[in-house]
Order: structure tokens, then C-alpha cells, then sequence
């Protein structure tokens, strides 16, 4: 085990009690470049944050090379101050590739939960619960556009989880594609997320 | 709909990267002119400033170089434009000889550093603060800097418009130091809760030109070189220069006016200091620290306090000149057994605080420079280490 | 009646003569072509800005009577785009020796001139460094001695004429301290001209250049020029060889191509426009 | 926080690399056809070697004079080409042929 | 009749300036490569490489710039040639970034500084120490830097061996402090008394180039990258790299590789220090200084020693890594009273001996910044008040 | 039978592949060209020497099994100076970004072809900063857009062949990616020719240049570099406005003079010679 | 003072952005005219532009093939073109026509 | 009274007691630019120290740039160390110009000797003793070369004050000018200076 390794296991799994107690909510977003990473984090902290008005830091890692797209966005959402800024144990991870699922299913908390694209998930880990959605699926077969996949995760995760109010990320969506022509797409694909979220919200409880 | 993006009382609201976050402060503290060059993390500010300059009138121009930037940019603050640079580790380093110019011909200007990992072109995507020391000893010769730090991205707007404001009133350079995390990172961000006003615009000279000496300081002992082209003609020089601006060679007036460059900051420290502090009233393990890593040390103080350990934090708003007496003033007040130097990278502000404290207090480190962030735990390890020590 | 002469106007003259440069430098001749240029453009001392680098060209800030700006070593260039592009309407005038925009400010000069930015350059072109005592540069002649080139030059020198051109640059000419009038008009063409400009005088260093090249007296170095000089009409029909160290002088360049900050003051036009709709 | 210039300090140290303070070029009522500031000549000779009509010549001293001022045609060279501002043309001189400057 | 020029145990004698020294000593190291840029007051070393190097069949080149100087040197010395440039603060400034290059890649380089008064263009013909802290800190990014220094031209001589033979000893840059006077002052040296291995050439790689790692490093922590063109391929670069001369983003790796840059030269700080004692032994004031100020110094330590003051002087030949060791042990040895630094500048040595000794003995400074050298009653005033104090 | 092919073995194929390049980037394809080049005058990997700086394009060090050195932003060439001036036995080649060889390291580029000194310099023209995501650089068309030029681009662009040619370079060649077998012997002749030899070639950045000014798709990008490529002997007979926006590809100087290195090297000999006597 | 160089420390760290290693382009026993190393390849379709008689074709993952072999003349231009390196003729092939590699 | 002034008065007149001790002996030569004060400097430097063994610091201080010929050479001979190596207290001043004299002459040891060019002198100073020669005078006259008026000098201060040995100053010079067409010429100014030097010597004892 490396000296990192060792590192990561004694520090990273820890969340302060302070943080659990403030309520913190660590949310991890991963899949691959040109995925659209990043943005979904965006659009998700803007929503919480300036729609919901609740604390949100959004951060993301970076290759060795700024052009190349990351492919991990960590959104901290708490209801106090928020010191660490990036996910210590997860407690939603949204997974669009098997290698983002597996990366960082490892990485949750007991009772986390991991909204993964259909595809992503290969092997099943026992620690948290997971729900796959054929994002990508619809997103290419429905709209004929496969980077809508995440704005239909991100309808998703609003009535499934509850995380964000649908007003909220429906504001913040269309606040993004605002004067682009895809706005009528991404209107259409967030209310899919949507109807998905309360469809799998009702199969599951 | 629109989210609603105005705050209760009133202010815009913005979700936004701490770059972009500079970029705002510095409009609302009336930046008109950026130059640089691009470079990792800290080209979003050059970015942002391309695109919000023309809207305002203002100018943007990406230059050939670094060395080129802060030249325009020196140049565009002695034609009376509020001016700013941004740019991360080796482009200061570039940077330097000019910087050192502008020392010379007190010159306000703002210079970003977004550290990344460091030397040389190091880790360009990950987040150091390595140029700690470099914000304070870079440049040749004897001169007095000024830098200033934030650690959230709501700071990183409120320490832009800081930066000018101290940069107009003592007519010399300021660094804003901040790091590839705060940099990238996004927050909710208020904007315009500063008065329009913050940062003075500098009386125009009200003597005649006949008598006008550039560098004729008022009783503060900074001097406000008039902008050019406005009938007060001078000459500026890197030259040690006379109140006239022409170089002289006269121990007894270089002496004097080496002096006068380092006493008016020195002289009124008070007014740059700024820090935050967080339990100290009690605490007998006091974490030193600034932007990024001072999150970290938040997390580790609110952990520890909750588990009873009077653990406090002192996260830096001002690095240099080192605030060591109200730092000294605090940890008089408290009931001290150690210090802890948190940061990330292999131990610079440890330098003057160990400087600042000499035996009196123990001290401790804790550093990262793996291009990750420090995380509460590995700060809260070191305390409880000293607890047990 | 006590009065300064119009020219002595323009100078700082109180405090600062003489001059720090040698005897029979043509700097100071090149200063008074500067001026006379703008006395006869009636052109305000306020709208001027004289911006240098280091080096015994670059002295010339502490002597005229405009708004002065003594940079770093190469670096004027790019000071004086930030004081351009602040006030449009100023006339920025850059003078620099020949290693301070050739050697270490190399890269601003074809930038400057890229960007076709309506700055004024004046490039003293002594062939050598002066300021820090007679090391080669990088349009000292091939064989030439100088204390770095201790058995003489063996580094082919710029063409500065032709270097401008190729960035970029609207308006170039070269002319000597010799033909002092012609110098005087080309700046005076160059300060009217929209866009970089770009004047070459070849001038004399008889302390350093001279001394090591065995004419240490100005009036050689003045001949030497007047001896070299070729107008580029007769140069037009000579071979390379016959022009072989030989100096061209004359207007090279004269084109009319939107100036950098009018470029800028459209782009925020158009932009501020969009705003509005 | 700012603070408004004020006047200035009443202690201006005399500056210069020069040393001191030098005789200004004010014009003496003189009526000559050209002027000579000699505590600003260098004695380089650049002037006498210029002048296209030999009106020039050098005094021991290498200081310049006007020798021939009938041969002077007031071109200007002279003036002009002076690096150190120690020529001028006598502005109370009286000859409207030539006015270059 | 000419001057008999050989010192009496047969070795060539010269009377030269400290410039002209330092290119001896050069020469006598092995320096076979020198590209630089002229600037006051160092060119006198540029002109005298200019002359010698092509009698040796070295090279000798003047770039366009300091930035272009270094890069060269850098790169003459991945081809193997032994090299160095000279300049002064300006240059070193614009020097800064490459300088980091050559520590990432572990490339011996000399960089000699003759200081002379600054910030800015400053006092180009005048002499200062104001560069000292520049020396440890200038570039950015955590590096560890060596820097030596000499007060005699003697001693230029000797010290310029001495940093070729530290730069190939630890691979690394080092620089070489000297200032205005020292480089321009003439005095009488006796050349060749160092041993002409004394600059030890690395062994060749003895693996075969398929397995070769150019930053596999001995125990004692230092990798010597084979020269380029000789058989063994292989990658150098300024990112963070693995021993292979890859770029690396893995957290453990970084780690550890930093760490090996830095403890290559800080676990053998004892085979760096050197410093020089004068009257240390009953010592009640100790005078801490380098190179000019140490001149000054000694003339006030013998003066006071006249008068019976226990006075004592520790001159510092190497800089950086500042020799805290040596000096603590020097001043628990004797009867300390205050410590005195002397320099030619504002303050800059000042830091590391506060924090060096905390609170435990009292420090005075004595500092001029005018261009002139200090002088040794300007010292003994200063031990002066101490005494009375 | 398992080997590697001819043109692998000049790869280090071990870990570094496949590059960070991305799908369609043309730096690939010159590395290609490079090692094709190199294999085909059978110059032996040990004695080349393969210098960068900071870029997209400067991240080739990586990948080919030369001696390789990966430097600062601009400074390629210096380094490479210093390698050549102690080793001019060795090929230097110097790969270098458009931002790179021309915006921060333009001086040091007019240098080394004033100073003929025998590196051959690949310049991988792809308009724009790639690596630090799609910043202007000064070879981006007028008008078209960055991320620090999100108005459309009001900087005029260099022509690098003009300027390498203004400067004293020997050889000067421009070809483009999409003709690549001409592309790779250009860098033959580049490699065989005494002195500076500069090759530039346009490449395609599909990811931000094309992006940004809707040609995402690399081959859009390639059939822009055919379409608009226009061989020298013809571009000769076009007007300056038939050629607007043009790339016109071909050698444009192949001159014999004297290279740099051994120009000392006669130096030495020189004075080498006079010590003897 | 100096120490000569020891032979490495045996504790290679596996090192490398791209995350371990990855399949070598080793040339198997393979008949057709040209050999794609899929593992190298990044689909960026080049090389099915650039082919000036059309014998490459993508699939519907856009991975390229040679979809003609009969047309194709071994001209080079798709492995030159190919940034990736993951075409090269088959050496085992018989085609004495062309070798320009 | 300035800063520096004062500062001066305070330290620069004295020397310390260990350099008298150790025979310090404070030279400084001062003229014009272009009259070669380094150079005779340098020679002088160059003859105590290798030719006569002692121990010798040579500086000069530079005008604000480089290329202006410095119009003052320090040369201090001890047999002890040097460690401040400029002048402090002066011993023998050698002045060519009016300037010279006067800036200097005030910073006499009590019992120090100027050496000064006839034409230096206009006033005279109380505190040390002056001999005034005519060097630039026979310089012109006899050699025709103002230049060498500062070899002169040197072979003047030989014999008059003894400070350095004929035979080395005159090996310097021969050294200095040994591949110069200037050679005899030099040797001739040094003779004469000799010459002088003796003559004076007379006169005054
Ligand atoms: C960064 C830096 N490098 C070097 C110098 C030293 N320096 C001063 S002027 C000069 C060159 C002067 O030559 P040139 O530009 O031709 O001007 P001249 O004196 O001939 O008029 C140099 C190298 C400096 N001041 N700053
Ligand atoms: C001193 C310095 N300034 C800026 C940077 C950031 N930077 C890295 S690469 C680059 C430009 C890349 O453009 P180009 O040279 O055209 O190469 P490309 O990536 O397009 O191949 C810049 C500005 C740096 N590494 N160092
Ligand atoms: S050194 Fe040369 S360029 Fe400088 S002032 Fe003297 S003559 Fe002029
Ligand atoms: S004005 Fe003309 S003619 Fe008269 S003296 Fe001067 S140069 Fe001669
Ligand atoms: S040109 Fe001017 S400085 Fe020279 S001699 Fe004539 S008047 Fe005097
Ligand atoms: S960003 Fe552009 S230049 Fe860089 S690798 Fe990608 S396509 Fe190539
Ligand atoms: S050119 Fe190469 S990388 Fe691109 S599709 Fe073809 S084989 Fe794949
Ligand atoms: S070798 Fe030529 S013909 Fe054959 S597939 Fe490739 S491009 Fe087409
Ligand atoms: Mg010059
Ligand atoms: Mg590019």
C-alpha cells in the first residue's frame, strides 16, 4: 500500500463531525470527457444553491492538461459553512461510465446511494444502493443526442432524491440554454428526468 | 423561469468559479484595462475579463508574454486606468523584474496568482500555494510587498476589490494570492455589497504643474504619481530617483528614499492587516493558515471543538507584510500551547511565524503538496499529535 | 529681453545639462530631431509620451520636457502599448537603442508591429551596447570588435527595416544622424502615421563602437555614414553585393491599415451596440 | 482609508547626476548670426564639420565659432545636429531669407 | 623586465578584479561553456569568458537575453559541457523561471549574482546585498536553492571552483552571491592551488541504456541525468516526473520526488556550509555577515579587539542553506552577549537569524542601502550601543 | 513471430501511448512525419536531440525515443542552442506550438535564424492555444474566435515564414498536416540543411480551434487545409487578394551559409592557431 | 566529496498519466494488407478521409477497417496521417508494388 | 547637515586602530574621465602587490552607468589584511584636475602628501602637504601626449616617496604595454617620472 494510499485511507473516508453535523451532502459526478461533467455539476450547485438558497462549493479535478475535459464534479451541499470542498464519503454518486462507477463506488457512505447510467454498471458492490437508469440510452433514442443524458439525470435526481426542487434545476436549465437553440431540447429532456425520477421513485418504495 | 438570482437584501447573486468571481470584483472595484497571457488555473480571469472589458469600455488585451502584461498593465496605470494581471506561478516568475518596477515607481497595480503546484512548470492542473515566499522575496533588491489571500470564493470577490483598494492607497503593487482549488471552485457569490465608492480615486494634484513633484509624498508617506498626458509632465524611472523622478545618486537622498518606499507600508501595517479568526477567545492549539488550506483547518477546528479539544484558526486575509502582532496579540490572549502551520506545501509562512514566535511558543506543520488539497483529518492528526506530545 | 529659444523649451534644461552622453554621440542629435518634429507638428507637450528602455539611447526621458517613462531593459514597448491603449489620443513615441529592441525587447517589437499599434519608434541604432561599455549586438557588423566579440563579431546582424516589415509594421524608414533634416522629417512622417511606425536611425557611439573600431572621432563615424549611405531609389538597381554594408536609407514602407486601439474601439462599438438591442 | 495628496514637503533635496545646477540656455541680447551655449558644448566638432559652407572653425580649445559669418547661410545643419542643444540661430538676428527653424 | 608572477610555491599570481577571478576559477573548474547577457556590474566576467573560452576550445556566446543566457547554460549542460552565466538582480529576475527548470531536471549550472543596488534598474554601478533572499526564495514553487559567497577576490576564485563543484555534487543550480565592490575590486590571487580533480566528473551510467532511469538517485539522494547524445535516452522535463523523466500525477510519487529534490541537498546541508570565524572563541558580540559586509566587519572586530572588546565574526561562505547549525554550535561555545548582522541592504540575512535563535539571544543589525559600502566604525557603533545597552 | 513495426521502434511504445492528443489532433501525424524523416536518412536516435517547450504540440518529448527535453513556455530554442553550440554533431530539432515558437518565445526565434545556427525548428501551427483550452495566439485569423477573443479576433497574425526569412533563416518551408508525405520530406531537407532550417506546417486542433469556429470534426479541418493550400510557384502568380486566407505551401528559401556552430568552430581554430605562434 | 552514481534504487514506482500500461503495437502473424492497433486508435476517422481510392471504412463504432483491400495501393497516406500510430502495413505482406515505408 | 553628511563625518575620517596598526596606507588617484585613473591605478595596485609583495586592494567608484571611465582609484597597501578597501583617511592623493583636489584634499590624514598637477592646484589647503609638478604639462610638451602624464606620475611617486620600487612599477608598465607600439614611449614617461621624482625629493629634504 502506498504511502498515498495509506494517506487517503486514514484521512479521506472521515467526514468531520461537524460536517455530519451541519448536514453536509457530498455529491459526486463522474463519467467520461465531453460527457458534460462539469456542467451538470454547475447546473446542479446553481440550482441548490441560488434556487434552493442552500451552501454548495462545486469543484472538479483536472488532468495534467487544462484542455482536457475533467471528468469528476463534486458538489458539497450543506446547510452550514463548508470547509472541506470536495466529497470525502459520497453520499450520491451519479456514475455515466463503468469506470467512474467503479472508481468511486468504493468511496461511499454505508447508506449512499449511486444513481448509475445502465451501462456503467458491470459488477455490483455490496455497501451502497444503486439504481441504474438508461440515461444514455434515452438520451440518444429519445432525443437523438447523447449529451442530453445528463440533463435527464439531473431531472432524475430531482424527484427521485429530492435533492434539488424541480423548480429549482428547471430554472437553472433554462437559464443556461437560454439563447441557444437547443433550449426546447433540454426543456423536454429535464421533464423526462423528471417523469423517470417519480416512475423509479414509486418502483423502489 | 429564471432563477431568481437577487439576494433578500437586494444584491445580485451568482454561482461562479473563484476566477470568475476576480473577474467581477475587480469590474466593481473599476478594472478597466487587464493584460496577460494565458495559463492554467488562473486563465479564466483573462477569460472572463475579455469578455465583460468591452462591454464596460474598458480594454483587454492578451500581450505576447508575461513580461509584456505587466509592462501594459504598469503602463495603463500610469495613463490613470485601473489595472490588473493575472496569471499562476511561472508566469510571476516572469513577471518579477517588472513587478519590481513598479515598486520603483509606485505604481498601483493588481497581480493574480492562482498557485499550482510548483517549481518549474510542476503540477499545472493542481492546487499549491508554493509562492508564499516568492509573493514576498521574488524580485531583486529591497522592497516592501503587499499580498492579500482568500479562502472562499465570496472572499475571492471581496479581496479583488481589496487589492485595488489598497493598491490606490498606497500607490504600489498588491498580490492576491489564491490557488487552483478556490480558483475553479464555484460558490454562491453576493455581489456589490461594497460601496461604489471603496476604492478612491486618488485627488487630482492641486498644484500647478511648474511645482508638480510626482513623488512628493503627503504626511502617510505615499506618494500618487499623476496620470500621464493630464498637463503634470515627469519623468518616471527604475533608477533610484529623486521626489522629482530623475535619478540621483546621493547617499543621503537614496538612503531616504529607499526608506520612504518601505515606510509607507511598513509605517501603516495596520491598515493592510486582515484576518479571521475563529475560537481563538480559548484555544490552546492555534492553526495558522490561509486560503485553501485555511478550509481545511476550519473543518479540523469545528471537528476538534466539538470533541472538546480548544482547538482555533487564524486564517489569513493578509500575508504580507506578516501580520505577526495581531497574530502575536491573539495567541496572547488565548491560552497557547501550540501552533499549528498548516499549508500546502513543504513549509514557507512557517519561516515567519517561527521568525515571529522564536521559542515562546512550540510550533507545528502540517503540509501537502501532492497537488490535493489538505484535508481536515490530516490537520486534525497533527493537533491531537500535539496534544499528546 | 532673456528668453529660452523654442527648442530649449522642450527640454528639461534647468538641472539636467549637459547631457550624460559622450561628446559627439548622436543621441543627443536624435533628441533634438524628436523635438523639432513635434514643435513642428504643434503637437502639445502634454499629448506626448516618451517612453524607453535602459540604455544610453534610453537616458533620453530625463532630458525632454514630456510625459517620460524610463523602463526596463527592452521592455518599453510594451509599456507604452498599456499607456496606448488607455489614451488613443496620445502620440506614444518609444525610443530605444539597438540592443534594448533588438536583443532582450526583440519579441515586443514584432508583436507592436503585428498588432500595426500607433506607436512610434525610434530605434538608435549605434551598433553596439553603450550603456553597459561596448559588448556586440545584434547590429554590430560581421568582424567588427567589441568586448564580447574580442576577436571580432561572428553573429550575422537583424535587419531591423526588414523585420519590421515582416511583422507587421505599416510605416518604416531608415535614415542617419548625418542626414539630420531627412531624420527630422521621418519622424515627423512617422508621428502623423496611423498605426506602428517605425523610424531606424543610424547613429554614432565614438566612446565605444568607435574607439574599438579604430574611429573614435564623431566626425569619422558622421562620414562613415555619409560615406555608406544609399537612398533605397538608387539602391533599387544595385546588386547584393554592391550593398553590402552599405545603408539603406529611405522610406520603406507607407500603408494605410486600421490602427490596433481604432480595431479595439470598434470592437467594444460593436459590442456595446449588441448590448443595447 | 485614502487620503488626499497634500502639498508638498518643504525639503526638495538638490538632485542630480550632473552636479548642481548649470548655466541656462537664455538667449543674451547679442547679434550674432548664431548662438553658442559653451557651458553645454562638449567640444565634439561635429557642428564645424557639418556645416556645408566652412562658416565654422574650432578655437584651440575646440570650442566652435561662427568664423565666417558671412558665409553662414542659417541651413540649420548645425543647430540641428548639435547633440548637446549648444547652437542656436539668434532669434533677434534680422535676415528673412531663411527661416527653417 | 617583466613581473615575476609566480607566487613562491611556483603558483601563477595575478592582481585582477574579482570579476576577472571569478572567470579564473571558472576556467580552472572545468567551465567550458558560458552564454550570458552583459549587464553592470558583472560584465567583466562575460568579457573575459569571451576572451579565454576559445583558447580552450569552450564556447563562449552572448544570447539576446538572460532568459535565453540560462536556457542555454541549461541546455550545454544536459550535452555536457560544465557551464555558467554571470549577471546581476535584473537578470537574475528574468532568469527565475529557467532557474526552476534546471532544479526539476537536476542540471548543475552556475549562476554567479554580482549584486549591485536595487529594486528595479536601481543603482546599477553601486554595490548591495539586497539580493540575498532572492537567492532562497525567487522562483516559485518549493525548491531548495545553494548559494555561496566570497569577501576577497581571493576568494572569488576559490568559491567559484567550489560552486561547480556543489552544482555537480548535488546536481543542481547553484549560485554564486557577489557584489559591485567585490567584483570590481582588484587584489592579488594565487590561481591554481586547487587540485585539478577537485571538480569531480561523474561516473558514466554503468547499466545498459534499456535500463537506464536518469533519476535513479544513490543513497545519497542525487541522480546525475546522463549526458544527452551518449547512448542513453531518455526524457527530461519540468512537470512533475518519475525517475524515468515522465510527467506523473500520481499523489505518493510526487510526493516522494519533491521530497528527494529537497532532502538531496537539506540531508547534506554539513557537506554545503562553510563559513569562516574570526576571534568566535570568548566572543560576546558576534557579528554575522558575508561577503563586503564582512570586510567592514572584520575591520571592526580587529579594531574592537584592540580595545579589548570581545568581539567575533562568523563570515559566511555559503548562504544557503543558511548554516544554522554551524552557527548555534559556534554560539554556545562562546560567551554570547548579542548577535550583530551586518549587511548591505535592508534586512534580509536578519530573517533567518531571528529565526534561528527565537528569543534566546539579543539581535541588533547595522545596514546600509545607499550603494556605498559599510564601514567598520558604522559596526562598531552598533557593538557600541550594545555594549551600553 | 511477434516485432514491432519500423516506425514503433522510434516510439516509446512501452506505457506513454496512446498520447493525450486529442482524436484527429494533428501533432501526431508529425510526430509521424518527424520519425519518418529521421528513419529515412538513417540517423541514428542517439544523435538527435528533440527539444520543447509548454503546448499541446511540445508534449512530443513524451512519446519519441530520442533525447528529449521538454522545457519551459518560449525557450525551446535556447535550450536547444546550448545542446547544439556543445554537441554540433547532433540534429536539434525543436518542436514547438504556434503560442509557443511565436507569441512567448518569438524573440528567441528571430535569434536563432539570425544567428543561422543549425536547428531545425517544426512549427505546428494549429491557430490557437491548445493546451491551456483555446486562448488566441498571434497565427489565429482575423476575426475568427477564442476564448480570450470572444468578439471574433482583432489581432492581425504573424506570417511565420516572412519572419523567419526577415530574420536570416537558411531554410524555410511551410507545409500542412493533410499533405503529409510532403510534409515529412520537407523535415528531410529541414534535417539535411546546414544553418536554421524552419519548417512550419498547419495542423488541426478539432477540439477548441475547431470548436470554437465550427469545424469540430477533424476532417472538416483537413479538407480546409487542402482546400486552401496553394503550392508557392503558383501562389506567384496571384494577387495579394486571391491569395487573402490562402496557405501557401512549398520551400521558400534554401540558402548556403555559413551555419553558426561552425562559424566557432573557426573561431577557435583561429585563435587557437594564434596562441600557437 | 563527489560519489560516483550507484546502481538504482529497486523501488520503480509505476508511473504515468495514462494509467497503466497499455497493449504494445507488437505485429502478429496477421495476413491482411494493412494492421489497425484498435487499442491505440481514437477514431478520429482521418484515415478513411484520407484514403485517395476509398478503401477504409469505418464501423459503426467508427473504428476503421480496410473495407476494399483490393483497392487500396499501399500509397501510406492513412498510417502517415494516422496521429496514433495504429495503422502500419503488414511487413508480411507480398506486394513487391509499393514500399514506400 | 545631511544624513549622509553627518554619517560620513562620523566614520569615514577614522581609521581603526588595528589598521594602523597593521600599517594601512591610503592611496587614492583622482582626475577626469579619459585621463586613465583606473589604469594607474591598476599599475600602481599591480606593483606593490605582485611586484613588492604587500598586501593591496585596488576599487574605484563608477559614475552612474557603466560605460563613464570612474574618475577615482583606491589603493590601499597594508602588510596586514585589508578589510575596508577604500580610502578612509587619505596618505597620498594623487589629483590632475582642480575638482580632484578640491573634493579630496579635505580628506587628508593630518601628515598625508598630495600629489597634485600644477594646474590642479588654485587654492590651498592647510592640512596636508601638496607638491604641485607640471605632469600634464610635460606630458604635452614632451612627449606630446597628454595621456601619459599619469605614467609620469607613477615614476614620480617611486622616487619621491618610495611607496613602490622602481624596478616593479616600471616591470608593471612593461608588462602592461609589453605588445603595445606605445611600449618606448611609456618606458620614456616612466624614466621621466623617476627623474622628476628625484629632483623634487631633493628640493624638498
Ligand atoms: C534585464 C537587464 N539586462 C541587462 C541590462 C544591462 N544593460 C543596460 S543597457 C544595455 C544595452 C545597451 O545597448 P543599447 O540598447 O544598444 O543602447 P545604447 O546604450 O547603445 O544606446 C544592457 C545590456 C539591464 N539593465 N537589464
Ligand atoms: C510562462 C508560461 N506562461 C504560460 C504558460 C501556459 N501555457 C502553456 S501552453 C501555452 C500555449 C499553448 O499554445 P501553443 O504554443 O500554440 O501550443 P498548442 O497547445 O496549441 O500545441 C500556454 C500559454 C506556461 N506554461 N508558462
Ligand atoms: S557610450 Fe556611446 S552611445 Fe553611450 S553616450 Fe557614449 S558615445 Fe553615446
Ligand atoms: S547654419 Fe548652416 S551655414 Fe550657418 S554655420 Fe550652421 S551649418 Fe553652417
Ligand atoms: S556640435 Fe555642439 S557640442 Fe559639438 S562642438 Fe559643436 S556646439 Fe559643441
Ligand atoms: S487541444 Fe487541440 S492541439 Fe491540443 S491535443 Fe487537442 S486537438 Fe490537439
Ligand atoms: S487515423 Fe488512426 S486513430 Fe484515426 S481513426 Fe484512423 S486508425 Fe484510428
Ligand atoms: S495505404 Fe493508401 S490506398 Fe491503402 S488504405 Fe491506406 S490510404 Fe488507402
Ligand atoms: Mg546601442
Ligand atoms: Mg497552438
Amino acid at each position: 500500500m502506498s504511502h498515498q494510499d495509506k494517506r487517503e485511507k486514514k484521512n479521506r473516508k472521515k467526514k468531520t463531525p461537524i460536517e455530519e453535523h451541519l448536514g453536509r451532502y457530498d455529491i459526486r459526478i463522474s463519467g467520461a470527457g465531453g460527457q458534460g461533467i462539469i456542467s451538470t455539476g454547475m447546473l446542479l450547485g446553481e440550482a441548490i444553491s441560488i434556487g434552493d438558497g442552500k451552501n454548495v462549493s462545486q469543484s472538479q479535478s483536472y488532468g495534467p492538461e487544462a484542455r482536457g475535459g475533467a471528468t469528476r464534479a463534486d458538489i458539497i451541499v450543506s446547510d452550514g459553512d463548508i470547509y472541506f470542498p470536495e466529497c470525502q464519503e459520497i453520499d450520491l454518486l451519479v456514475a455515466f461510465t463503468p469506470e467512474a462507477y467503479e472508481k468511486y463506488s468504493t468511496a461511499m457512505k454505508p447508506d449512499g446511494i449511486i444513481v448509475a447510467d445502465k451501462n456503467a454498471v458491470n459488477i455490483m458492490v455490496g455497501q451502497a444502493k444503486v439504481v441504474t437508469v438508461p440515461f444514455i440510452e434515452i438520451a440518444t433514442k429519445k432525443f437523438k443526442r447523447p449529451i442530453v443524458a445528463n440533463i435527464i439525470a439531473l431531472g432524475f435526481i430531482s424527484t427521485f432524491l429530492g435533492i434539488v426542487s424541480q423548480k429549482s434545476i428547471k430554472d437553472a436549465v433554462e437559464d443556461r440554454f437560454a439563447s441557444s437553440s437547443h433550449l426546447e431540447l433540454n426543456m423536454k429532456a429535464i421533464e423526462e428526468g423528471f417523469k423517470l425520477g417519480r416512475e423509479y421513485k414509486k418502483k423502489f418504495s | 423561469m429564471a432563477l431568481n438570482r437577487i439576494s433578500s437584501d437586494g444584491h445580485p447573486l451568482m454561482f461562479v468559479q473563484g476566477n470568475e468571481a476576480c473577474v467581477q470584483g475587480a469590474l466593481h472595484a473599476g478594472c478597466r484595462f487587464f493584460a496577460g497571457y494565458p495559463i492554467t488555473p488562473s486563465t479564466e480571469i483573462a477569460e472572463g475579463m475579455a469578455r465583460e472589458l468591452p462591454k464596460l469600455g474598458g480594454t483587454f488585451i492578451q500581450m505576447e508574454d508575461e513580461i509584456a502584461s505587466i509592462a501594459a498593465i504598469i503602463g495603463a496605470s500610469a495613463a490613470g486606468a485601473r489595472s490588473m494581471t493575472a496569471t499562476s506561478g511561472p508566469g510571476i516568475s516572469l513577471m518579477l523584474e517588472n513587478i519590481g518596477f513598479a515598486y520603483m515607481i509606485q505604481m498601483p497595480i493588481v497581480v493574480v496568482n492562482v498557485q499550482r503546484g510548483g517549481p518549474s512548470t510542476g503540477l499545472p492542473t493542481k492546487l499549491s500555494q508554493s509562492d508564499t515566499m516568492q509573493a514576498r522575496w521574488g524580485t531583486h533588491g529591497d522592497f516592501t510587498s503587499i499580498a492579500l489571500a482568500a479562502s472562499t470564493v465570496q472572499e475571492v470577490y471581496d479581496m479583488t476589490i481589496r487589492a485595488f483598494e489598497v493598491a490606490e492607497h498606497f500607490s504600489t503593487p498588491v498580490f492576491l494570492l489564491l490557488d487552483e482549488l478556490i480558483g475553479h471552485m464555484r460558490e454562491k457569490v453576493v455581489l456589490n455589497k461594497h460601496d461604489n465608492q471603496a476604492v478612491v480615486k486618488h485627488a487630482f494634484p492641486e498644484i500647478p504643474p511648474e511645482w508638480y513633484l510626482p513623488y512628493t509624498e503627503s504626511l502617510d508617506l505615499v506618494s500618487h504619481p499623476a496620470p500621464f498626458g493630464k498637463g503634470y509632465r515627469y519623468n518616471m524611472t527604475g533608477l533610484v530617483h529623486d521626489r522629482a523622478g530623475f535619478p540621483t545618486s546621493i547617499p543621503a537622498e537614496i538612503t531616504e528614499r529607499l526608506e520612504t518606499l518601505r515606510n509607507k507600508i511598513l509605517k501603516h501595517k495596520r491598515e493592510i492587516w486582515q484576518l479571521r479568526e475563529y475560537y481563538t477567545e480559548d484555544a490552546k492549539y492555534v492553526i495558522i493558515a490561509y486560503g485553501s488550506a485555511a478550509r481545511a483547518a476550519r473543518g479540523a477546528v469545528e471537528s476538534l471543538r466539538l470533541k472538546k479539544t480548544k482547538a482555533g484558526l487564524i486564517d489569513l486575509k493578509s500575508i504580507w507584510p506578516f501580520p505577526d502582532e495581531p497574530i502575536k496579540e491573539i495567541l496572547d490572549r488565548c491560552n497557547i500551547k501550540s501552533v499549528i502551520v498548516a499549508e500546502n506545501n513543504m513549509g514557507q509562512l512557517i519561516h515567519p511565524v517561527r521568525e515571529m514566535l522564536g521559542g515562546s511558543v512550540k510550533i507545528a506543520s502540517v503540509n501537502r503538496y501532492d497537488g490535493h488539497p489538505l484535508e481536515p483529518q490530516e490537520i486534525i492528526n497533527v493537533v491531537k499529535e500535539e496534544i499528546y506530545a | 529681453m532673456l528668453e529660452l529659444s523654442d527648442v530649449h523649451r522642450y527640454l528639461r534644461w534647468k538641472k539636467r545639462f549637459p547631457t550624460v552622453w559622450c561628446p559627439g554621440c548622436g543621441i543627443g542629435s536624435i533628441m533634438g530631431a524628436i523635438i523639432r518634429a513635434v514643435m513642428d507638428l504643434n503637437i502639445s507637450k502634454d499629448d506626448v509620451a516618451l517612453v524607453s528602455g535602459i540604455g544610453c539611447s534610453s537616458r533620453m526621458p530625463v532630458y525632454v520636457d514630456f510625459n517620460t517613462l524610463h523602463t526596463t531593459h527592452g521592455r518599453a514597448i510594451p509599456f507604452a502599448t498599456g499607456i496606448k491603449l488607455v489614451r488613443p489620443d496620445m502620440k506614444v513615441i518609444v525610443v530605444s537603442g539597438d540592443g534594448d529592441a533588438l536583443a532582450i525587447g526583440g519579441n515586443h517589437f514584432i508583436h507592436a508591429a503585428r498588432r500595426n499599434i500607433g506607436i512610434t519608434m525610434i530605434l538608435i541604432n549605434n551598433s553596439i551596447y553603450g550603456m553597459t561599455g561596448g559588448q556586440v549586438a545584434p547590429t554590430t557588423p560581421l568582424g567588427a570588435f567589441a568586448h564580447t566579440m574580442p576577436y571580432g563579431n561572428i553573429d550575422p546582424d537583424f535587419n531591423p527595416v526588414e523585420l519590421a516589415m515582416a511583422a507587421g509594421a505599416t510605416f518604416v524608414a531608415r535614415s542617419t544622424v548625418y542626414s539630420i533634416v531627412q531624420t527630422t522629417n521621418y519622424i515627423k512622417k512617422a508621428l502623423q502615421h496611423q498605426g506602428f511606425s517605425l523610424v531606424e536611425i543610424i547613429s554614432q557611439c565614438p566612446v565605444l563602437f568607435g574607439r574599438l573600431n579604430k574611429m573614435p572621432d564623431p566626425k569619422q563615424l558622421l562620414k562613415w555614414q555619409k560615406d555608406n549611405s544609399i537612398p533605397l531609389a538608387k539602391a533599387k538597381n544595385m546588386s547584393p553585393e554592391e550593398l553590402e554594408g552599405k545603408i539603406i536609407t529611405g522610406i520603406f514602407r507607407e500603408e494605410d491599415k486600421m490602427e490596433y486601439t481604432q480595431r479595439y474601439a470598434e470592437l467594444v462599438k460593436r459590442v456595446q451596440s449588441e448590448l443595447e438591442d | 482609508m485614502a487620503k488626499p495628496v497634500s502639498p508638498p514637503v518643504n525639503r526638495v533635496i538638490k538632485s542630480g547626476e550632473t552636479g548642481g545646477e548649470h548655466p541656462a540656455p537664455i538667449v543674451p541680447h547679442f547679434t550674432g548670426k548664431l548662438i553658442f551655449f559653451y557651458s553645454w558644448c562638449k567640444k565634439c566638432g561635429i557642428c564645424t564639420m557639418i556645416c556645408p559652407v566652412g562658416a565654422l572653425a574650432e578655437r584651440e580649445d575646440k570650442t566652435p565659432y561662427l568664423a565666417h559669418p558671412d558665409k553662414c547661410t542659417h541651413c540649420s545643419l548645425c543647430w540641428r545636429i548639435c547633440p548637446d542643444f549648444a547652437i542656436i540661430k539668434n532669434p533677434n538676428w534680422e535676415d528673412k531669407k531663411d527661416g527653417s527653424e
